[in-house]
């Protein structure tokens, strides 16, 4: 079977700095795959360039097995992509709904059905459990770091991608917000879809992902499949950016 | 009683001030009631203004036009509502209308004679108006008239035509200096069409040293330019009396209000000679050239005081009007 | 205790324009424009709120006011246009020579010399458009740069000359003698404009209410739609209140006029209801987020240049059409009244925020300043004065009553 | 494989600007001037490159060049001073009427003219950055209508007439005849220019050595320090080569040339040395954060704002004492010479970036080119033409190298 | 012995929400408390107003047992108080030096001291273990999220506070990054600093806090001794907005 999406030699710098070195990344349908590594390693910039948020230097990306460029957010959307952005990326300015459907709005008869575009924002919030957001049209510069992190989400999970890519997801959120954004992750896997997980929390990623990637300093250390693996060799992975004995002799 | 509204089309030059004073005075004498509106250069402001003077209950009105077709469908509403109007200064091409002006392509001429009087061949250069007042382009067109022969005969040459945004004098400055500059400082005489652009051009003849030595003429008889002509720095100014000019235009306008025919005013002629050749009826008033040896003439008709003429200026070499 | 108080005043500050879902910006607005006409028919012993003076009011508000929905969007792009003084000055030139010069007169000469203007406009707002877009040069010096070189283009264009007359079909844009539609057509106007209201406010709130979504309570609802109806009837009559000098009859509404409110609603339309309307917006508020949702940014950056460049020559025709001549000075300056007039009216220079009926109210204030002083015998330097004293003062007033109701 | 080519390639020329630590905006600047000098020396026959020329060009350049550097400042604070010109207008006719009409002539009129104007310069600004900081009315309209109040006042004043003439010691401002300082000094000055300098790198480049920071080889800084020595010695060249026509005597550096390099070189060391340049500068990046971090931020923006107003007042009276007269349009439409040259040498107008010597190159491309042009007796429409097109080009080649070099 | 820093009945709102209602809460010298709450539920609204970025719409603020008004930021940092917003707050135009000694710049000869505050930075970096961050002299807009993080607490620790304030402070950072900042936290307490710390990760907050304090809807649901209380139910008191029933009783 090929992989829904694949990474081959991707580099990338700014300026001086080697964000990305000859990576290499495979997800599978119905996979999550844990990104791991420490601040700076390159991992949001990996992500960007797979949601054509970036251009690489070199190297190649397939989708479905085929060569694809991915010049503009667009074309990655229309490959199946959605992204959850580390800083979120929402429109200060707009509400709730309007940001949940930027690029993609309702329309009925010509004009935005906003009210529709409404009631749909508030089954998805109400379906991460996000309680505390009372009033949807108030522009989303108004809401707490939490309840910001829960619009991005809404917003990547509502048009069905078949690759979702998520940057830290639940990093600014409470415990049971974050037991609900990982519910929907494992029923999104069930239903086929590929994950890629940026988390700095291990035990959410041992819980959550199939196999495990780690960089270091812009270069891939390693990837395992979750049972090979215990945390404490992830993190030995993270940290020294070494692989673990067990897994160099295999 | 009858309501006189006057449309400026700006104040930027000093001029305009006096004008407004002496129009002012004549009429209150003539019991009329002045109303006003300044049009800071702009030909759409103008057509508001003059609508809102009819609002303001004109029955007459007084025009300096900013551009003489643009200001038609404002004159076309005046006639629909029975307004007569003088075209003050500046012609303005519609039968209706009663003009009353220094001619401006006179004032042109004016301006190159006194240059042409003490400089015959040579160099010269032509700091014309803003390129947005049409003025500019008669009074350039009156310089022609005078030295046009001369300069197709190669005795005079023309080593640099520039307008003058706005009529800035910091602007004909700038010009000025470039003109200078580019030709070595051999530059043996500047035709100014005002004195606010005359000022910037002796002193940018200044910073080379040749002011007062070279002949620069101007326009409106300013005070700083009939002291610039006292201490010899600038030739002459063409002094078009705007009181003269304001007192008749308020006369002509009460008559005209009270229901005088245009071409019943006393002394008025047919002036057709336009651009578009409309015959209407007219009177033109001869302006004079201030220089030198006339400077006592303006102080004795009471436009600048002594003490303002010759700020500065003293002894042997003063002329006779300072001593 | 005294911050008790003081929480006490603004929740119920706050909840009158609330219950009523108003725009506060507006409101405040509404208030200052209703100050000084009250002011001005005061100091002008009433001839401020004649028919003829309100009248000649909307002529003056039109050409800025055709605008400045344009500029709105510009800047709530956190763009700027400079040029449109000079492109509303060339395309104003150009209808000019095209009208007077190479069309013959007829019917339709009015209109296809409207139709050669905008093209224009339209075609050099997209060119600027397009280098801020794909070439990534700040708007401020692509337009700055237009100001200049469209502003030579109308003075080489014919030398300087200025061109007149134009053909009557033209003049009726500008609103003169022969350009208002009277009074049957006049009221026919208002009735549609009525009849739209009144629907799409019932059609809204039954949606609303089907949907279950918060709004106004039916009293108030009503309260507002009856206002609006007034608002709009009481416009109509004034327009038909002031005759013709030739024939007596009521002139009815100027066309600029209807241009003008065609255009704001319009505008109106697209920043609520369309999808350009909301990028535009999403795109001010964080352009990196837009392009991350997939929004093609340099389209709409073109696109909406090119939209300025439109507004700017219908200006232009109007301007044109009111003097029945082009001239090489026509709109100079106009771009700062512009960006005024939608500052005034609540767009933020630092985008993101921008309201099309506020910037309209931003217009109509700033004409009504200007056309009110006239009416007074104010020396100009007073004028500029006053002026400027007025606009930050009303400002003032606004921001600090937004302030205090904590908004 | 093309890819890495065009990875490769970016490096290296990343590499040169890097390596020399020169800011790339700088760099394309000066080209841009040098090529547009080069090409109105051709045009003109060798008159553009004459020390004649070149001095004049200095003294044109002066009045812009005393005020962009406070530009800077503001639009770096997100804020627009629209009113620099009226500003310039009003103290302007403040000084001369001081000068002519209220001081008797003496040594000290020009130095106590001076003082007046800057005085009612920082004052007006003051006023203005209190009402944009502490009643939080947005920039561009508080200053927009001191735009209007000031050239009002500036009528008001003297009715709209011209003053003049102004005292000898006051004209020595504007560098007229007698307003340059001489080849003795001009060389002193020099000197002095190119010792700081020197010493300047050599501290630098020392102290960094010892801290073990990063920074340019020995041999790279040897050329860089070897270069602007040569520019100083070749600057005080072409203004000693000008001679007085009545001595026949070098002029040496103009007045107002020496007041915009002295301006130029404090604000240079304002932003790179004090707080309050760091301040402006982390404001314009997140006012927020500034705030946050304890900054005053509203005692900052009155300050702006007073030193804007204090620059422009010095600007009038460079114009006045030039013009050796004050007049009522002295400084209308200057604000927008003076923002363009602010943007066109890198500041963005979205805050937060800009460079005091870019803006002072901005000024200097921005005058070579209208200086050039006049040289050339071209009509005032061609040169508006022309003066857009280069300001955009130039732009646009800077960006289009600025995104190929990948910052 | 007083709280050094000691609220009474704070409330706040913004338009309709009330996002602080009736807080009380106290915080003794090297004592860390614990922040905890749902998405939405007022923490970092609480602390704005403890570091004078926000003025309450009510009570009153005691420091050392007397009232103060905290006006500006400014008034909190006389006040000995340090915080890290969870916003972060930098000024990306700047580089990683003059954000962290922003308005509080090192001077020398009467002008800035860029290298000793350099090398200052450097050190500070160091020590929080973040070996990634190269180029300290680049504009900050040009890191991670997790570097930007690591900035902003090494900002908020140079000043010596007496009160520190941490909102997520660990949020994005990799595991190790982590590891270092609470030994910090550690080191800090044991020096008499007080702290506030507001974080989701409830082993975090179990490890490192002397007392807990649970907000919900804007309200305190109750303060508790690290020692009285489990996580479990800690978790209860987030969620069902509770004192669990051995504390009520008590
Ligand atoms: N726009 C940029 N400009 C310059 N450097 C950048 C930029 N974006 C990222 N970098 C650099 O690239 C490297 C990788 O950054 P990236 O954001 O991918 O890290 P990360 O793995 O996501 O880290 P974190 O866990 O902190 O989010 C870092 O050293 C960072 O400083
Ligand atoms: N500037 C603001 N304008 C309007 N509402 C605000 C503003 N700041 C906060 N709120 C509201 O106040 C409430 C409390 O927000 P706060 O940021 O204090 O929550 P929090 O406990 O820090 O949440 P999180 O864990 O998500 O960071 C939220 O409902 C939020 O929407
Ligand atoms: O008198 C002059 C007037 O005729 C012209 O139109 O504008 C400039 C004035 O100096
Ligand atoms: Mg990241
Ligand atoms: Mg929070």
């Amino acid at each position: 079977m090929n992989p829904l999406i694949e990474t081959r030699h991707i580099s990338k710098h700014f300026g001086g700095v080697q964000a990305l070195d000859d990576v290499n990344v495979t997800l599978y349908p119905g996979e999550v795959v844990g990104l791991l590594g420490h601040n700076g390693a390159g991992k949001s910039t990996l992500i960007k360039i797979l949601s054509g948020a970036y251009a690489a230097d070199g190297g190649e990306i397939l989708i479905d097995g085929q060569p694809v460029t991915l010049g503009s957010p667009r074309d990655a959307q229309r490959q199946g992509i959605e992204t959850i952005y580390q800083n979120l990326a929402l429109a200060d300015n707009l509400d709730v709904p309007a940001n949940i459907f930027l690029g993609r709005e309702l329309m009925r008869g010509g004009r935005l059905d906003e009210d529709t575009m409404e009631l749909e924002a508030r089954k998805l919030l109400d379906r991460l459990g996000v309680v505390s957001v009372r009033n949807l049209s108030q522009p989303v510069s108004g809401f707490s770091g939490g309840q910001r992190q829960s619009i991005a989400i809404s917003r990547a999970v509502y048009f069905q991608a078949r690759i979702l890519i998520m940057d830290e997801p639940t990093a600014a959120l409470g415990p049971q917000e974050t037991a609900q954004v990982n519910d929907l992750i494992l029923s999104l896997k069930r239903e086929g879809v590929g994950i890629f997980l940026i988390s700095h929390d291990l035990h959410d990623v041992f819980d959550l992902a199939d196999r495990l990637t780690v960089m270091k300093n812009g270069r891939v250390v390693g990837t395992a499949p979750k049972e090979d693996i215990t945390p404490d060799e992830a993190l030995e992975m993270i940290i020294a950016g070494k692989l673990p004995r067990a897994l160099q002799t295999a | 009683g009858v309501t006189v509204g006057v449309s400026w089309s700006n104040f930027q030059e000093e001029r305009w001030k006096t004008d407004e004073a002496a129009m002012k005075a004549q009429l209150s004498k003539l019991g009329a009631r002045y109303i006003s509106a300044d049009a800071q250069s702009s030909n759409e402001k103008q057509v508001s203004d003059i609508e809102s003077l009819i609002t303001r209950g004109a029955n007459v009105l007084v025009v300096l036009a900013q551009d003489n077709e643009a200001i038609l469908p404002a004159i076309a509403r005046a006639r629909a509502e029975g307004i007569p109007v003088v075209a003050y200064d500046r012609l303005i091409e519609d039968p209706s209308v009663f003009y009353l002006s220094f001619n401006n392509r006179e004032v042109g001429r004016l301006q190159a004679q006194m240059i042409y009087n003490v400089k015959k061949s040579g160099n010269f250069a032509f700091i014309k108006g803003s390129p947005t007042d049409p003025n500019a382009d008669l009074l350039f067109a009156g310089q022609m008239d005078v030295l046009g022969a001369a300069i197709r005969a190669g005795t005079i040459k023309k080593v640099g035509e520039q307008y003058t945004e706005a009529w800035k004098p910091e602007v004909a400055q700038n010009n000025m200096e470039q003109m200078l500059t580019a030709n070595r400082n051999r530059v043996d005489a500047v035709v100014a069409s005002n004195d606010g652009t005359a000022g910037g051009a002796v002193a940018a003849l200044a910073s080379v040293g040749l002011a007062g030595k070279v002949p620069v003429s101007g326009q409106d008889a300013d005070k700083a330019a009939l002291n610039r002509i006292a201490r010899g720095q600038q030739t002459g100014t063409v002094w078009k009396d705007a009181r003269t000019l304001a007192t008749e235009a308020a006369k002509i306008a009460v008559q005209l209000a009270r229901g005088t025919k245009p071409s019943a005013i006393a002394g008025a002629q047919i002036f057709n000679t336009g651009p578009k050749k409309v015959s209407v009826s007219s009177i033109l008033l001869k302006p004079v050239v201030i220089t030198k040896t006339n400077l006592n003439q303006i102080i004795t008709a009471g436009w600048a005081t002594k003490a303002e003429v010759c700020r500065g200026v003293s002894g042997a070499s003063a002329p006779a009007a300072c001593r | 205790m005294q911050n008790r108080a003081v929480l006490a005043r603004r929740a119920a500050s706050g909840g009158l324009l609330e219950r009523l879902h108003l725009d506060g910006r507006l409101a405040s607005l509404l208030v200052a424009i209703v100050v000084i006409w009250v002011t001005f028919n005061l100091l002008t012993g009433g001839t401020f709120l004649t028919s003829r003076n309100l009248w000649n009011l909307s002529v003056q508000t039109a050409s800025v006011g055709v605008m400045v929905g344009g500029m709105v969007l510009v800047i709530v792009m956190r763009q700027i246009d400079l040029s449109v003084g000079s492109v509303l000055g060339v395309s104003g030139m150009v209808m000019a020579v095209v009208n007077a010069r190479l069309l013959p007169d007829g019917p339709w000469s009015g209109v296809l010399t409207l139709l050669a203007g905008l093209l224009v406009g339209a075609a050099i707002g997209a060119v600027q458009g397009a280098w801020v877009a794909y070439l990534g040069v700040p708007a401020f010096i692509v337009t700055l740069g237009g100001l200049l070189i469209w502003r030579g283009f109308a003075w080489v264009l014919t030398s300087g000359q200025t061109v007149a007359p134009l053909s009557d079909g033209f003049q009726v844009f500008g609103g003169g003698l022969g350009g208002s539609i009277g009074s049957g057509w006049s009221w026919a106007v208002g009735l549609a404009l009525i009849a739209w209201v009144v629907q799409g406010d019932v059609r809204n709130y039954l949606r609303r209410a089907r949907n279950g979504l918060p709004q106004r309570s039916l009293g108030v609802q009503v309260l507002v739609s009856a206002v609006t109806v007034l608002l709009i009837g009481g416009f109509i009559l004034v327009m038909v209140g002031y005759a013709d000098p030739r024939t007596g009859l009521p002139r009815g509404m100027p066309v600029p006029v209807l241009l003008m409110l065609g255009v704001t609603g319009v505008m109106m339309w697209v920043v609520r209801a369309t999808r350009f309307g909301r990028y535009v917006f999403a795109y001010g508020g964080n352009p990196e987020a837009a392009r991350l949702a997939g929004i093609n940014t340099a389209r709409l950056t073109v696109m909406v240049f090119a939209l300025m460049g439109l507004l700017a020559a219908l200006a232009g025709a109007i301007q044109t059409a009111r003097l029945n001549a082009g001239t090489n000075s026509t709109g100079t300056l106009a771009e700062l009244s512009v960006i005024a007039a939608a500052v005034i009216g609540g767009t933020s220079l630092s985008g993101g925020t921008g309201s099309i009926p506020g910037a309209f109210l931003g217009a109509l204030f700033m004409a009504s300043l200007i056309n009110g002083m006239l009416l007074l015998d104010l020396s100009s330097a007073t004028q500029n004065i006053m002026q400027g004293l007025v606009l930050v003062l009303a400002v003032t007033l606004d921001t600090w009553h937004r302030r205090r109701s904590g908004r």
